[in-house]
């Protein structure tokens, strides 16, 4: 498969040998509706000009693409920033959630279930439920909400139920198991609403369609096409929406992970959470626990989509640690005014420390996706630098 | 004859091959063996804190392999792992089924492998001589369900409720009506399980299909620390609901009774 | 003096009988010359191609205007919300910042000085010095950084020195004393930044132009001009800048205060930092504390242009309670999925309170400023609500 | 002979007017009563606290022009009121002028009327007898400096630094060159005032102006609790210190001297 096919709608919900839709018999019928309701909803020009009307006088879309000026003079770079800390709710989960409230709207549902790990996508998919007159059920892990009170109190005061998830490491894989547990049991009422380009087909794509709007707005906003598009990658939507753009280009696409949930890099092959990809597991097939400091970025496997593009060669992927992030953050803040999410300070991190070297030489031009603002990591960041 | 299957965490204790004989004992007619896994999409609180403390205690699917293994002359009962796609991928499905036969066991139940999923899986039971059983859940279409039936082997499982593993109240009013579509499309026996919590669930399900899986319930007693013997006695409770489906009115009635449930 | 006049350059920096410049003989000549300095920007080109290039580039303008499509509906009106919400730095308070830091920056100046209340002004001055290479001295109440801990955090991480201010009610009247102070003290190479359309002139004259792209936007974006313009108001800014839009229609135009801090409502006449203008203050003539749940509101004065178009019967200016406030800010959320700061939801909730009773009759289009988002609210709000 | 004009927070204990005497009695020329705002801006920590003590004790304008109506024919020296706008125009120049005269107030500041905004209440103040004093800072423009020396009555108010009031370790290096250029410009007397903190600041101020305004080095004294007999020796000890600048040399060279502390 070439690479551009890899972009296409995949067949049998396969990106090469990742994807597919390793789910419990009670939900096929409903992923399967799904993707008929997706496929048919993507051919449909109402559709789209809904999502466009939402995406423009509601989420704030398009989202500028900032010169860094001085992080480029210092690193003799030419960085441009595509802003999705811009976004209503704070990240480029708007992006998706908006398009699958719309999606669930036309299904007929009347509830949005999701997981979220920092909170960001649990914000915006009880912002999409207010928005729509739905319900919504938000599962997150015990430990996430005491790292993102912030984030927990704006869901409920949207109107939506948060359950906390006991079980487990108490972060977004357990909150992503007890969300799935949860559709189970609401399946024909309720849309899942899944926050990353992970899941069982047809989310992967699915998710990955509707982030195509950062690297279509960042391709056409920038003035030089640039030789190097990076993105902090959780689950890999907001690297996936980037790549998009720029994957029929010659641009090099790398995704940066934490090091303490880099599926890529230290992760094997394996299926959990619906599909098959690079996942963190022991050596007997148990899932590990990932450890980063941004909650976003804290979970141990990775979209199917990336998985592929790494086996291809197409995508690079690379690890920072919670030490680096967090000075990027920082150096980021002083330097350009913008203070980042931690998980897109991973993305900053990769470029302050490859600028210069034979990984990113001076005189490159870059284009990186900032997918979050850091409102909610102040807590966070005032207990690590304190 | 109708059936009762009985579910055990494999490594839930350190002697938790003495629940496998009490099962035995009190009347089984298979028995399912989870292999945990940290990540049990598909279970409730009960079968989690089971595979969790299992894990905890440092079981893996070879040491659970290598106990069986070690009571596997005592045991005449079958035997069916029941487990995720993970633990089953790991080093292949031909490894993974080959072992499980090696250990006695004949069959093997994976949640999270859906018929479409499960053409690998398939042929590397079926050359280890493994029955691969396939669920079918009260939202599958006509079509899709005549397929399920057709590539399941050993028997057909039919998940009774929308909804995780996990005790209930009331046996769910989708139940009957999934077994008897299922039934009619297959010969294979129609395993009901999912929520079957007390003896008189049991009796209804066992009524509506050929029998029933518990495992919930069970669990739950073993993690409140009751002996094996106190399981035999569980079982044995279950067996005689079981049976008395069998000395009962028609199909037809049992399914009107049941779907009573729903209103 | 006609209203449109009112709209003009101020003469000897007048709205009416209000505004002026009374302060210390040792501020006058930087006054003057700020004075200067903005005429000459103003009327250069290029000044606004930097400007405009900022706003789009940096910071997220235009800013979306959303129909308030369900509470339209509960309401019978048309209801569209400005949405600053979705300005960098989460308030219009960045529209007045990148006018001033460009200004500093023309005047050759290296510092800025800046008072705070809630926060948001000085997060966006410490933004636009980090972006221009600034340094940057904030003051801020104490009383004000305890509520708002966030933004005190925000402002160091973007390299900003953050004075608590100890004297008096310890918020931002006392605050703005000590700003003046300090500015007293480093007048030659410090540009205090003003955070609102108050002050001496040119302050009121000047925040208002480089707010009035709020209005201007807005009117350019609304598909049927609105019959009532709603803003809240703490020394007036974001009103300011929203009214300038439509000052020249026959809009109704109205101003929110916080019942607590209701200068036009409960106030006199009188002279505090700098400006003559509407006061609340005691027989005595000593300033008194305002009282609001927003420390964004919490503030006995305001702009002079506003007492001016009160005088003049133009503009209307009318009160909510914290109680209404906090009640609108989760109506707001729940019905529209936009979680809006305290201050700006004391507009939303007139809009509540008025929508079919004769103030604000069924039927009527109603454009509302949402000045800012409400993540640094929701310490104040869990706190309220638990 | 060179002035001392020193300063005391009106109505900052129960019995102030006793500081007052104090000061007349250790060799003031003339005494500047602040009356205490709520905001006074161009105050530093001292006169801020002393403002806010007096406020806090419930002092009112009314209140202490009638303690000072109570000891006027105890008091020979001019009194100079010191506040600011807010306090002035409450209820119109014209009537807050004509208390003053009352009162025995023959002179008036207030920091944050600039001679812009001057016109009204420079008016009010003439038809009352009040002499409006103007201040200017070391950065007021040359023809700005000649239309305050113009417009101020009583003296000049020669702002010594760039800042608040409050004490200073040294005389600001400002102060001289201020006074000169207003010297140059004028024949009221120009007193230095802001940061003279120790009695070898006043000598040298006494001697580039025409006498200086001491008020925060005092005021902290008040808060600390010194007495008035207390208040009596620092005002003496600063009544000497004026009184050198006369015994000394001429401008020329006193100027050169306090300029020296800029390098
Ligand atoms: C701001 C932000 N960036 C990135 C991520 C990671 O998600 P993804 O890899 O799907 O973009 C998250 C997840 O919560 C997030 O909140
Ligand atoms: C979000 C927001 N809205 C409104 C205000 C009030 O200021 P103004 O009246 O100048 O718009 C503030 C002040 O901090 C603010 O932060």
């Amino acid at each position: 498969m070439t690479v551009l096919e890899s972009m296409a709608p995949p067949t049998g919900g396969r990106f090469g040998d990742f994807g597919g839709r390793y789910v419990p018999e009670s939900l096929v019928p409903a992923c399967a509706a799904l993707e008929t309701a997706f496929r048919e909803a993507w051919a449909d020009a109402t559709f789209h000009e809904r999502l466009a009307e939402l995406r423009s006088v509601y989420a704030g879309r398009p989202t500028a693409l900032t010169p860094a000026t001085t992080l480029s003079a210092d690193l003799g770079i030419t960085l441009m920033l595509k802003r999705e800390d811009l976004a209503h709710t704070g990240s480029h989960k708007i992006n998706n959630v908006l398009g699958q409230a719309l999606l669930a709207q036309r299904m007929g549902k009347t509830r949005l279930i999701a997981e979220t790990g920092a909170g960001q996508h649990g914000v915006a998919t009880a912002t999409a439920a207010a928005l729509f007159g739905m319900r919504a059920t938000i599962y997150m892990g015990e430990r996430d909400m005491a790292r993102q009170r912030l984030n927990v109190f704006r869901m409920e005061l949207l109107g939506a139920e948060v359950i906390p998830v006991t079980a487990g490491s108490r972060t977004l894989k357990d909150a992503t198991n007890e969300a799935m547990r949860g559709w189970v049991a609401a399946v024909e009422e309720a849309h899942f609403c899944l926050g990353s380009a992970a899941g069982p087909h047809p989310y992967p794509w699915l998710v990955r369609q509707f982030q195509r709007v950062i690297g279509e707005e960042a391709r056409a906003q920038a003035a030089v096409q640039p030789d190097v598009v990076v993105a902090c990658v959780g689950g890999g939507s907001n690297a996936a929406g980037t790549f998009a753009g720029f994957v029929d280009t010659r641009a090099r696409l790398v995704g940066v992970e934490a090091a303490g949930g880099a599926a890529m890099t230290h992760g094997r092959p394996g299926i959990v959470h619906g599909y098959r990809s690079m996942l963190l597991q022991d050596e007997q097939g148990q899932i590990l626990e990932a450890e980063s400091i941004s909650a976003g970025l804290d979970y141990p496997g990775i979209g199917p989509e990336h998985a592929h593009l790494g086996a291809l060669g197409r995508a690079e992927y690379v690890t920072v640690t919670d030490d680096e992030a967090v000075a990027a953050l920082g150096r980021l803040a002083r330097a350009e005014g913008i203070i980042c999410a931690l998980e897109s300070a991973h993305a900053v991190a990769w470029v302050l420390r490859a600028a210069g070297t034979p990984e990113l030489p001076a005189g490159s031009t870059v284009l990186l996706t900032l997918s979050g603002r850091g409102d909610k990591d102040m807590a966070t960041l005032a207990g690590v630098t304190e | 004859m109708k059936r009762l299957y009985p579910y055990l965490t494999g490594g839930i204790t350190e002697d938790w091959t003495d629940y496998l004989l009490a099962y035995q004992e009190a009347g089984a007619d298979a028995i399912e063996i989870g292999l945990p896994f940290s990540d049990p999409m598909l279970d409730g609180t009960t079968i989690q804190q089971a595979s969790d403390r299992a894990l905890r205690r440092g079981t893996t699917v070879d040491a659970i392999l290598a106990d069986l293994a070690a009571v596997r002359d005592r045991i005449s009962v079958p035997l069916f792992a029941m487990t995720y796609a993970n633990l089953v991928f790991r080093d292949g499905p031909e490894v993974f089924c080959r072992r499980l036969a090696e250990a006695g066991v004949s069959g093997l139940i994976v949640p999270d492998v859906p018929v479409d999923e499960a053409d690998g899986l398939s042929a590397a039971a079926e050359a280890a001589g493994v029955d691969l059983v396939l669920l079918a859940a009260p939202v599958t279409p006509p079509e899709r369900l005549a397929e399920i039936a057709a590539r399941s082997r050993g028997f057909v499982y039919a998940v009774s409720v929308l909804g995780t593993t996990g005790e209930r109240d009331e046996l769910a009013g989708t139940a009957a009506p999934l077994a008897a579509r299922i039934k009619a499309v297959t010969d294979l026996p129609v395993l009901i399980g999912f929520g079957i919590s007390r003896p008189e669930h049991a009796t209804a399900a066992a009524r509506a299909g050929d029998g029933v899986v518990v495992a919930s319930a069970l669990m739950r007693r073993v993690l409140d620390g009751a002996t094996p013997g106190e399981l035999l006695d569980d079982v044995a409770a279950l067996r005689a609901a079981v049976d008395q489906a069998d000395q009962e009115v028609p199909a037809d009635h049992a399914h009107a009774e049941v779907s009573g449930d729903r209103g």
